[in-house]
């Protein structure tokens, strides 16, 4: 019974997609619960699964029995079970958040097509996390594409409409060059399950390098433009600046990272880490992502609508997942997939809580935060321990994929990245710092100085604090996290 | 001026697809790369396994079938999005609830 | 549109439109065509009925409800041919191994699950087409 | 002399790769939205192209079996033509999704050029 979870996950998210429209006529509460049920299961079997492959071992799941070449397969092993662990945490708690701040300019009748869209996000984010093969891989991506479009234009403004306008462009360039990297290994290999593309791939290498360096090259960057890496990164800070907080804490803190596992997957379980050395590839992203951290600190500096600026931080902190995976070490795939959880949870943080003051103050520039810590001390809190985390002060996991990362950086004999990580430390300092001085220390326009409760709904409150609880519990009690990371990275051979 | 440099960009980028494209196998025989066994095995006993002519029917609805599955799911999703893009249950007035 | 003779003579050119869609989703399993390009013929003579009388009269024809019931009955028609085949073999939508009756090649009940879901397929493509359509013109109005 | 031979083994190749680059040149520099969903349709096709041209073998017959009796007839690898009937579906979902939203922005903007878009843009950047 335990191997067909995967399949009552999918099968789960799914169900509930299609089953929201036909509960039009019930009052909105009993589709909110039924969705949380939904993906409270879901959750839970997730779980579940983490504990089980990590402890009996990996298993596939084969369709209709089938020969891997011939048929599709699932492939539930301790890093997809990790990754899924990840994405269940995070939508879980910004559905609880979008519950109550779903108004942001969604009409009251959009509720339930907004959860039907991200019914389909997650059984697109499981499926491209579980499955096996190249092509399915592709169809999956294009279901994400697709979904996260929809929620950034929900919203009935025309800063959203140009904004998804341009994100289902680049989007599509990068998966229309992403499947012509699968033709040209389809080429060579004549299969498409990722195992048996990478074992003939050793052999091939040596007969038709040509066909394998394009495919590389096309797969790099139409991942890296659905992953917004840096040069690649035009089309984030424009779909969060306008999409709903709730779409963009999902956006910026879950999809781009299924994106970039995908990046890991497809460059250390397809091509391996002999052909990519030997074209020198690591070292390249390495470069590419030092660039993104610097510039994209260097633009969120000169911004003032904070949710554009936290696009461009989202950027930088992408460059640094970036630099673990160019390590190619061990202990870089360890960092990187923990600076996934880490700025995941981060980001959830910021994004929910500039959602929570522009619920309650209904403005979203840097210069209206005078004060706001005294009129929300509950959320503008969670945003400093956030913005903490950002900058890299200890006690935050933060701090520990930083300094993880200096240390990675240093073994792999690339040490000048830690003077990369020091001067990104500064500048998110200098955009955070002025935001949180200017909540707590400047006096609010309604010289209202005495703290007084937060006027957001609980249960918008509540995935706030719990995360930033997680924040700094994961900085302080790491080792947990990193051996679940540990047991995952050991799946590549590295 | 402007566009004489990205068109050059692009013819840059033609030829060296072009180069490299001429490295690649050309054989567009049962013998090319493409051709593998697992190509041999849909052909042999994709009659016999699946009880049907049609072998792309056979691979569509039953080898890949988790493939059609996702496609129908992307034909959904699109008929949700265009609704949720198109389709609003009142006229947008401009400066709706804001931010 | 309502010129006589356009109307007259699509008014006897749907049937057969929809009849040639409907058989190449059903042969879908034994000669070309299948699924997509079976309910792709049959949405484009939904979508000629449309052009012709005017999108009120093919609302009533094709209306909401319809349309809504034919999406995720499509779907739902995989979905549950798929569970089956976890019951019977222990896998999604696996065929032969669940013992589905594989009829004798070549005939038109022939190979299990496959034309069940061609029809599903069919049925799914040609009723988005169709609704993308309605969706489209009456953004129009 | 065995230049031209090559190049007329690759021609299916060399021309997927074409059709490749003018789809995107097309997207990149028109400013014009739906001349720019047309570029993603000629890249989309040219992909497709350029998979079936793997799949193609010479003189192979549709992979269809007639039950009498398998004669010895070559057929063509019926894989990339499963693969491109999904990704024919997925590119035109794309196309209609974006199309939906060009009406949209000319509802809203008044404009379907991307220049007049990021001026009108510009002009009042926060009136959010």
């Amino acid at each position: 019974m335990i191997e067909q979870l995967p399949i009552v996950n999918l099968l789960l998210l799914l169900l509930t997609a299609l089953v929201i429209p036909l509960f039009k006529k019930k009052n909105f509460k009993f589709t909110l619960s039924l969705n949380f049920t939904v993906l409270l299961i879901v959750w839970v079997i997730s779980v579940y699964l983490l504990y089980y492959v990590n402890t009996e071992g990996a298993f596939y799941y084969r369709f209709g029995n089938y020969h891997p070449m011939i048929g599709l397969e699932l492939l539930i092993d301790p890093f997809s079970t990790l990754i899924t662990f990840f994405i269940m945490t995070m939508v879980l708690l910004i559905f609880v958040y979008s519950t109550s701040d779903a108004t942001d300019g969604i009409h009251q009748k959009e509720y339930d097509r907004y959860y039907i869209l991200m019914f389909i996000l997650l059984f697109s984010m499981y499926g491209i996390i579980y499955t096996n093969d190249l092509f399915n891989k592709y169809v999956f991506m294009e279901i994400l594409s697709i979904t996260t479009c929809s929620i950034i234009s929900i919203k009935r403004k025309k800063q959203n409409y140009s904004a998804a306008f341009r994100y289902v462009m680049l989007n599509e360039i990068g998966s229309l060059s992403y499947l012509f990297g699968v033709a040209l290994l389809y080429m060579v290999t004549g299969f498409t399950n990722i195992e048996m593309v990478g074992q003939s791939l050793e052999t091939v290498w040596q007969t038709h390098p040509t066909n394998i360096v394009l495919a590389i090259g096309f797969m790099i960057v139409g991942i890296g433009l659905k992953a917004a890496i840096f040069p690649f990164h035009i089309w984030l800070p424009d779909a969060h600046a306008s999409a709903p907080s709730s779409s963009s804490a999902i956006l910026s803190a879950v999809v781009v990272k299924v994106y970039l596992m995908v990046f890991v997957k497809i460059l250390f379980r397809v091509y391996g880490i002999d052909i990519l050395s030997a074209l020198n590839i690591p070292t390249m992203i390495m470069i590419i992502g030092a660039v993104g951290v610097i510039m994209g600190s260097f633009f969120a500096i000169a911004q003032n609508d904070v949710k554009r600026m936290l696009g461009y931080s989202s950027v930088a902190q992408i460059g640094y997942i970036v630099i673990g995976i160019g390590l190619a070490s061990y202990l870089g795939l360890s960092v990187a997939i923990f600076h996934v959880f880490s700025h995941g949870m981060m980001k959830t943080v910021l994004f929910l809580s500039v959602g929570a003051v522009i619920y309650q103050r209904n403005t979203r520039l840097i210069n209206a935060f005078e004060g706001v810590g005294y009129l929300m001390p509950i959320t503008m809190g969670a945003f400093f321990i956030a913005a903490l985390g950002m900058i890299g002060i200890p006690l935050t996991s933060g701090f520990i994929s930083k300094f993880n990362l200096g240390l990675a950086s240093f073994e792999g004999g690339s040490s000048p990245y830690i003077f990369i990580l020091i001067a990104s430390g500064i500048l998110n300092a200098i955009y955070y710092l002025p935001i949180i001085i200017a909540a707590f220390l400047r006096d609010n326009p309604e010289k209202q100085t005495v703290l007084s409760k937060d006027k957001v709904p609980a249960l918008m409150l509540a995935p706030i604090v719990i995360i930033s609880i997680f924040i700094v519990g994961i900085g302080v009690f790491p080792n947990g996290l990193m051996t679940l990371i540990e047991y995952a990275v050991s799946t590549f051979e590295v | 001026m402007k566009n004489k440099i990205i068109a050059s960009i692009f013819i840059l980028l033609f030829v060296v697809l072009v180069y490299s494209i001429m490295q690649m196998p050309a054989g567009s025989g049962t013998d090319s790369l493409a051709y593998s066994e697992s190509t041999e095995y849909y052909l042999e006993n994709a009659a016999s396994e699946t009880g049907v002519t049609n072998i792309v029917a056979a691979i569509l609805t039953d080898y890949r079938a988790f493939d059609t599955l996702g496609e129908t799911i992307v034909l959904f999703t699109s008929i949700v999005a265009v609704v949720s893009v198109l389709r609003p249950d009142r006229k947008p007035k401009e400066g709706e609830n804001n931010g | 549109m309502d010129d006589i003779i356009v109307r007259s003579i699509t008014r006897i050119v749907i049937p057969f439109v929809m009849l040639y869609g409907i058989y190449i989703v059903l042969h879908g399993h034994i000669s070309p065509g299948g699924g997509f390009s079976g309910g792709a013929l049959v949405g484009s003579s939904l979508i000629l009925y449309t052009l012709v009388f005017g999108v009120d009269k093919a609302r009533k024809k094709f209306s909401h409800r319809v349309s809504e019931i034919a999406e995720s009955g499509g779907i739902l028609l995989y979905l549950m041919v798929g569970i089956l085949g976890i019951f019977l073999s222990g896998s999604f939508l696996s065929n032969q191994s669940a013992g589905f009756p594989m009829g004798e090649l070549g005939s038109l009940l022939s190979g299990g699950i496959i034309p069940i879901l061609m029809i599903g397929i069919g049925v799914k493509v040609a009723s988005t087409m169709i609704s993308l359509f309605h969706i489209l013109i009456e953004e129009e109005k | 002399m065995d230049l031209l031979k090559d190049i007329l083994e690759h021609i299916n190749f060399i021309g997927a790769v074409a059709l490749f680059v003018i789809g995107l040149y097309t997207v990149v520099t028109h400013s014009n939205l739906i001349k720019r969903i047309l570029g993603i349709n000629i890249m989309g096709t040219a992909i497709f192209f350029f998979f079936i041209a793997v799949g193609n073998v010479l003189e192979g017959a549709p992979p269809l079996i007639d039950p009498e009796g398998s004669s010895e007839v070559v057929f063509i690898n019926p894989l990339p033509s499963v693969l491109i009937l999904t990704g024919i579906v997925v590119v035109v979902s794309i196309t209609v999704y974006s199309l939906s939203l060009v009406v949209r922005i000319y509802e809203t903007y008044g404009t379907i050029d991307q220049k007049e878009i990021a001026a009108i843009q510009k002009g009042e950047d926060y009136s959010d």
